[in-house]
């Protein structure tokens, strides 16, 4: 059953080494308890988007918690590319798993399903496929001879949310954002902080429940308000765009990502 | 500015004049002249009683049609039901392929660009995938492109998708699948030609005589100016403040 | 764009010959549509069963509407076998083909994602392996050795189903009853009808939009109050066990079949 | 109907204990039986502070934990989130394989039943699966089962799933997955190891000793005829009024 835990206790459950998966900016990113994590001083961490990142990668790219990285992409949206991803993929300062957006879906889909594999369309023809030789060209097994990508399974140990509000019991509400629901059920353990914990059971009515993502694949949770600060959360609050370009143009030199990294930490401080 | 705007506006008009015929049109993040040309062929074809236009754009609440989380448009896209998109490139070859990732030998890239997105994958799948890349210039323009993130033409499979035309701020290309390549079908002014051949690093097929981009008509520019541009506020604020201060 | 019509003009899209994709028993099954359907003399449908079915498909079996059927069980449940299906099945009056219930989702979803296939976990060891040809059961392209089974795309002609409500859009409630989206995303074509239409637009609020089956994939929309009777509709009304039960004791019989159809056809006609 | 409920009393007690330490079971629609053992376990694990139980029962909307359709049940399956389920079989072997299709020539069957449903997956997947048929005769548990809907057994695939034990009117059985048989455990009273050889179709060890099945003590009987019938009411209202009123 879900746990309801503090967020330094949440943040202690991801340990170094393991795989963790994040969503996209917009789609409910916990930055409060990115903090909390990069507090522990977490190394080796495979960090793998869903499908791309922005902000927290960056920021965990940074503070040199990543040995690789699985995305389709890292930017920081109108604020421009992301200063410690560019910078660390020229260093080689981890190790870079360029994917495509679906085939990241596709791999999360396999893990759900309990299968080793997923057949997706396209990318036939793209470069993607010799830098992935674990993604592979078989001839389809039924219908028309054609040729099919395969994708690996990605089951990740940790999935790693925030969402606007989760019951006593543990449901967590995801409106229409099931790219949150196809994270949990394809992680080992999934983390989900919340703007704030409610007593109604949202699973209660038919019209509620289609917008849960039920306890059962919610491990613990943690309230953190504001939790997806400086990134927007839906219904809730939009983007802080100033701070995030005020990050891009620090995040530039490695001392001014330091010093807005320091400062960052001691903001969500204070805020706790 | 003023300068800036006509130019903007040309782009707009003709984007919504590729997209003619369309029933499905997905728009990605930060494309306000995307979405502008595809709200102006919405608000056309409202006009003119022809079939109504839907308009997907990514990150917006309010232009969200999908309810099935972020796989949904890659699904719909298989499905046949997205007719047209958009795509750009850090670099773009005259194959049509498209580089998303970056310059120099992979993975320690000389510049690293953001990465592929799903654009390996949409390529395939959407049959009218306009090329937009504003910047006109050799080193976006190259003969071949240092990393496929999606390849433009794939005989040894069936696919419905693939570039339909690239639009910069100098011209118009229509791309060829039977030949594999782009010919340039008009020059916006006030460029000519040979400003193309010159800011163009592949090689191109060029008409006899090449026509002169169609500058949007007044009651195009109406419209846009009006309705469009308050459309379009919802969803980029600053973008259509500063074409409608341009006004 | 998605049309609202008739009941009859609904049930005149269903051609012979094609592909018919059903819903369960209580997840929304648009019987009001079946009997216009009926009426309309209709003959060689293929029936898919999502996952399995009940009077529905018992009742078209029985009016000699189908060529093939694809399930994993047909039964009414408490009310016993499905009688028209048992003599079908002996007779031999359509060819038959058995499934297991994620064996049909797994086709539908390899349809949703445009891949001519889709692996699925288990059924290694069970007959079904044999009765099944197109099915295949190859070694795993990616990880460690193992076999998979793999089952092929399953794209229907035609969804049809029956929902609460629509808005003026097109736009459909569905809750949680997420099979109806599998149904509408793997098909040509998409029938609904609604216990009644409404004028607000379902997709407004980022709550309501989470259990709603967006127009895009809506074809055509009718009308039919009590749509499911004697079936059940979630959240709208139970189902009618005593009328299921009057139907399992005369479809014992061909000529108590034709009876039952008979009041059922003329029953519906008054209701419209 | 007395004789009749204290059947049922045993079935759900033997259930309750067959599921103990699991946290999560399914049980099918038209389940009255293992829903109530299900209910029991729960209640009793609330009761000594054992770790909760969660059920969830197919077509209920109150025990309904599932928001993905009609699909959450296998995917829950398949990523080890069920660790205990129901199956039946219109025939079960000794080698724990069902039929849930038709006897005879297939697809021309003698007998036909509904149909295998889930079973040719679930039986892979989940840990614990219970075979519940109460009706204990020859014609049920049959030497070699006509057509396999689901095999308990599969050395050529790694499999986590499969049966656990098998429940019937008369006895208990374990399943031994290393030798690939059933072996009696006990025997519901009034019943004889005798009554179980005679009515029993395949060949299974049976040990030295048969014990008794165990009969609920008076804490549990107070239980299942006070809460348990309760909860149950809700999903399986004649079933639940059935068992009230013969007490």
């Amino acid at each position: 059953m879900t746990e309801i835990v503090g967020l330094e206790a949440l943040a202690a459950r991801v340990g170094p080494g393991q795989s963790l998966a994040i969503p996209v900016d917009g789609s409910g990113v916990a930055m409060a308890a990115t903090a909390a994590i990069l507090e522990t001083g977490i190394s080796d961490l495979k960090l793998i988007c869903v499908p791309i990142s922005g902000l927290q990668a960056d920021l965990l790219i940074g503070a040199g918690c990543v040995a690789s990285l699985e995305t389709s992409a890292v930017s920081l949206g109108e604020a421009g590319g992301a200063p410690r991803f560019t910078a660390g993929v020229k260093s080689g300062a981890f190790t870079m798993r360029d994917s495509t957006c679906p085939a990241i879906y596709a791999g999360l889909l396999a893990a759900q399903k309990g299968v080793p594999f997923m057949p997706i369309a396209g990318i036939i023809g793209s470069d993607l496929l010799n830098v992935r030789p674990d993604w592979q060209v078989i001839d389809s097994p039924v219908g028309e001879a054609r040729k099919v990508v395969v994708v690996p399974a990605i089951s990740p140990d940790v999935a790693l949310f925030h969402a606007p509000e989760a019951d006593r019991a543990g449901n967590v509400r995801i409106g229409r954002h099931r790219e949150l629901a196809d994270l949990a059920y394809a992680a080992k353990r999934t983390l989900v902080t919340v703007e704030r914990i409610v007593d109604r059971n949202l699973l209660e009515s038919e019209d509620s429940a289609a917008g849960v993502l039920p306890s059962l694949y919610v491990d613990a949770i943690a309230v953190a308000e504001r939790g997806a600060w400086p990134l927007a959360l839906w219904d809730e609050y939009p983007a802080d765009e100033a701070e995030i370009a005020r990050y891009a143009a620090m995040a530039r030199s490695e001392d001014g990502f330091r010093a807005y990294l320091s400062a960052f930490l001691t903001h969500r401080k204070q805020v706790a | 500015m003023s300068a800036d705007r006509e130019r903007r506006e040309i782009l707009i008009a003709t984007i919504a004049d590729l997209l003619d015929g369309i029933r499905h049109v997905a728009v990605g993040a930060s494309s306000p002249i995307p979405a502008a040309g595809a709200m102006l062929l919405r608000a056309r074809n409202e006009l003119c009683g022809k079939p109504p236009v839907r308009i997907s754009i990514l990150g917006s609440q309010a232009h969200n049609f999908f309810t099935n989380g972020g796989i949904e448009l890659f699904d719909c896209a298989a499905q046949g039901r997205v007719d047209a998109f958009f795509l750009g490139g850090g670099q773009i070859d005259g194959q049509g392929n498209i580089n998303l990732v970056g310059t120099g030998d992979y993975p320690t890239s000389h510049v690293r660009w953001p990465g592929s997105f799903g654009s390996a994958y949409l390529y395939h799948l959407i049959p009218r995938v306009i090329l937009f890349r504003e910047e006109h210039s050799p080193r976006v323009f190259v003969p071949k492109v240092d990393f496929v993130s999606a390849r433009a033409i794939t005989p040894e499979v069936p696919r419905r998708g693939g570039p339909y035309a690239l639009l910069t701020n100098m011209a118009l290309f229509d791309f060829d699948r039977e030949a594999g390549g782009f010919a340039l079908r008009s020059v916006h002014p006030p460029f000519t030609p040979a400003d193309i051949m010159e800011n163009t690093g592949f090689a191109y097929r060029e008409p006899e005589v090449v026509c002169e981009t169609k500058r949007p008509d007044a009651a195009t520019l109406a419209l846009l100016r009006g309705r469009i541009f308050d459309e379009l506020a919802e969803t980029y604020p600053a973008f259509a403040r500063t074409m409608m201060r341009a006004a």
